[in-house]
């Protein structure tokens, strides 16, 4: 019976926190600009994380190691360092981008520009961690994303052609634009496989304490609130290639993107739009900067938990509050969050070999996971997607930059 | 290391600022937004302070977009007609920010009549330097 | 003499006659009571995988590219290692005398 | 047992099982006679840094002079210590007192007591 309760708590989370700044804006650009032509981006994208989150999971209750314990312990300090500083580098670009979304959802609600909102919601975002609990944090910021679902009730009010949007699974070349094309896929590759996720889901399942018994529940969450997860991204960009698309509206900015829901929800389009992005980019700023300090303190072996004072894991407390602190630095400047976004996800996905290669050894670690080790299809499925985001990656991030 | 040489060269000679077709997607984007969203707040969907903001920066994106765009007018059209079309939108935006200061609907809808001729103008042109790229 | 063992992992040998025999990777160790005594020093590009517990991913990635390459690991024992400079470790012995762990 | 795959960054527990940090080097007396012994595990900072690059090892225990809770040696924990070598490595010890939780407890006094909320004066 409690299991039931987690495993539906889990997918529930899952669900409310899967949409942040990054998926909102890169599959909003990408309906407006290109229809459904990239929705295998997303589809690619989210069957790799269900593969990573279920391993990161099933590292965590067989081995009793996060990930990043792991990394850690078996390629040794020199080698962690460099994951460290790459992985911590991006995951804080991305963090910008949340707080940034948090300031522009304000900005549309009051009509007071983001730059002012940077250091109250910076401070908000501290306090509850500061205060709060893990499933707190966890719980109530994704139950708050729930509000995210209304992007499936806007697609499914336009009438979507379903055909169309089926053929949009497979991958097709674009007839003009292919670097804007490409640098899309990137983005939306690195919006889905968010390294972050399967630290805090791994950390997650340390703090909850999982064993064995979990690996079934471990399996369905994953498969289940992914899959939902990623259908919402779907719904934003079918939203945006109905709603934006045949008016011409590009998402360039923010103001723009908030115009989305509006055709298909007339009445309430707009404040749906307005809480959607608030409510998922401060669950998303609290699970990163859990990500980053967990990230620190598992690697160097401090003492860590979101549910003690701070003073009993100093450093702990003290890492999250110098990268939140340091994360509204370059939003009181004004710094356009969009921008940040779009870079960061292609970052990410140009990062992604850094800490999934060393994760792929360690799931086939038999001293970690005896037999609950890697079967040959989530090598070959991780594998491969790695290795098409970051190929992809580096080969339109340059063009973007040299072109735009 | 000769080759790396080589593809960077490419890739910077290969880089180029958007093109006149590009500019031209912005300009309606734009245009487009604003009619959205106009007829959002005639609906008292979105709230005044943002729709205000929105329609002035779509303004200023319009002024900025056209002023690059007019520098070097594309040879298959009109300069004068696009500088006309772009100033006559321009007028308008700024006359509907004013209106949703002064809360006035009834001029606010005429302006946002007259702007979607303006769309229509614009569109026809992005056509015509479209169709002769 | 002290050694930082964590310093040694990744310096390449040379054996009595100067030829290059590989990296130290890892250490044999036996733990007895409150002790624990070396009894082996291994290197090459074998021990660095073993160390990282990775055969299950590097085996049948090689047998699939059907490399024959047979990875070299030597297992030097305490005796045939000279660390009077820990940044060039020698070996007393020459390379053919050594044996091949595996 | 091998020292680099099953001891070198494992963590390590204290008496209590609080976490102390990780096995950051080991250090082994190598003598005229008899095998090589390991005598210390060592924690934090300096080695972890000597490791990367022996540049940035002395940049660190440069600035560990100027700054922090200023120890001159790393911490150093005898083998004698070790309990067991599992998932972690095990001590017969209390973290405070060997140095290891220097940074942790300053961390503490100096910065996150200060901040309200940030939890108790006194422990102990």
């Amino acid at each position: 019976m409690k299991k039931i309760l987690q495993l539906s708590l889990g997918i529930i989370t899952s669900v409310g926190g899967f949409l942040e700044i990054g998926s909102v804006t890169t599959a909003a650009q990408a309906g407006a600009q290109f229809g459904y032509k990239l929705l295998w981006a997303i589809l690619l994208g989210t069957l790799c994380l269900i593969f990573l989150i279920e391993m990161s999971g099933r590292l965590a209750a067989v081995s009793k190691h996060t990930i990043v314990d792991a990394i850690r312990e078996r390629f040794g300090f020199p080698f962690f360092f460099f994951v460290l500083l790459g992985t911590v580098l991006v995951a804080f670009m991305v963090l910008v981008a949340e707080l940034g979304g948090i300031g522009f959802a304000l900005q549309i609600l009051t009509g007071i520009r983001f730059p002012w909102w940077a250091l109250p919601v910076s401070f908000v975002v501290w306090l509850l961690m500061w205060k709060g609990t893990f499933s707190l944090i966890e719980n109530g910021a994704s139950l708050l994303g729930l509000v995210t679902v209304s992007f499936v009730v806007a697609a499914l009010r336009l009438n979507p052609d379903w055909t169309s949007a089926a053929s949009g699974l497979l991958p097709t070349l674009p007839d003009d634009d292919k670097s804007k094309y490409w640098f899309l896929a990137v983005s939306i590759l690195g919006a889905s496989i968010s390294p972050y996720l399967t630290f805090f889901y791994s950390s997650g399942a340390i703090e909850d304490k999982w064993d064995r018994t979990y690996l079934p529940i471990n399996r369905v969450i994953a498969a289940f609130g992914m899959t939902f997860g990623g259908l919402l991204s779907m719904a934003v960009l079918i939203v945006a290639a109905l709603a934006l698309r045949p008016k011409g509206i590009q998402v360039e900015t923010f103001q723009q993107a908030a115009l989305m829901m509006t055709t298909a929800l007339p009445k309430w389009g707009f404040y749906l739009f307005a809480l959607s992005m608030l409510f998922a980019c401060f669950g998303a700023a609290l699970e990163i900067s859990l990500a980053i300090s967990y990230f620190f303190s598992q690697g160097f072996g401090w003492n860590w938990s979101e549910d003690v004072e701070p003073s009993s894991d100093a450093r702990f407390a003290f890492v999250y509050t110098l990268i939140i602190g340091f994360a509204a630095v370059p939003l009181m400047f004004g710094v356009d969050p969009i921008k940040i976004t779009m870079m960061s996800m292609a970052l990410t996905s140009a990062t992604l070999p850094l800490a999934i290669v060393p994760f792929l050894f360690l799931m086939n670690d038999p001293i970690y996971l005896g037999k609950h080790r890697n079967g040959w299809i989530s090598n070959t499925v991780v594998g491969v997607v790695i290795l098409i985001s970051f190929v992809l990656a580096v080969v339109s991030i340059p063009l973007e930059i040299m072109g735009g | 290391m000769k080759r790396l040489l080589f593809a960077t060269v490419i890739l910077l000679v290969s880089c180029k600022p958007p093109t006149p077709a590009e500019q031209m997607d912005a300009i309606l984007s734009w245009v487009g937004s604003a009619i959205v969203l106009g007829n959002g707040w005639l609906r008292h969907t979105t709230p005044d302070t943002y729709t205000r903001q929105t329609l002035t920066l779509s303004h200023d994106q319009l002024r900025q977009i056209g002023a690059e765009l007019l520098k070097s007018p594309p040879a298959t059209i009109d300069s004068t007609e696009l500088d006309g079309a772009l100033t006559r939108s321009g007028t308008h935006l700024a006359r509907m920010a004013q209106l949703v200061e002064a809360r006035n609907s009834p001029g606010f809808n005429q302006v946002l009549d007259s702007l979607e001729l303006d769309q229509k103008a614009l569109k026809q042109l992005s056509d015509k330097i479209e169709s002769s790229q | 003499m002290e050694v930082n063992v964590e310093l040694l992992i990744g310096k390449k040998v040379h054996d009595a006659d100067g030829n290059k025999v590989g990296r130290i990777e890892e250490f044999r160790v036996t733990e007895t009571d409150k002790a624990c005594t070396l009894d082996a020093y291994l290197i090459g590009a074998s021990a660095l995988i073993q160390r990282l517990s990775a055969w299950t991913l590097v085996r049948p990635i090689s047998r699939a590219l059907r490399s024959s390459n047979v990875y070299s690991v030597y297992e030097v024992p305490w005796q045939d290692m000279d660390l009077t400079d820990p940044d060039r470790p020698k070996l007393r012995i020459a390379k053919a005398d050594l044996r091949r762990a595996r | 047992m091998h020292l680099v795959r099953d001891v070198l960054d494992k963590k390590l527990m204290d008496r209590e099982d609080c976490p102390m940090g990780r096995v950051g080097g080991l250090v082994m007396h190598v003598g005229e006679s008899g095998p090589p012994r390991v005598t210390h595990i060592l924690v934090g900072g300096p080695t972890l840094w000597m490791r990367i690059h022996p540049a940035l090892g002395r940049l660190s225990s440069a600035l560990g002079q100027m700054w922090g809770p200023r120890r001159k040696e790393p911490a150093k924990i005898p083998w004698s210590r070790v309990e067991t070598v599992g998932r972690e490595v095990k001590l017969d010890v209390e973290g405070k007192d060997t140095g290891a939780l220097d940074w942790e407890i300053w961390v503490a006094r100096h910065i996150i007591e200060h901040i309200p909320g940030g939890g108790s004066e006194e422990e102990e």
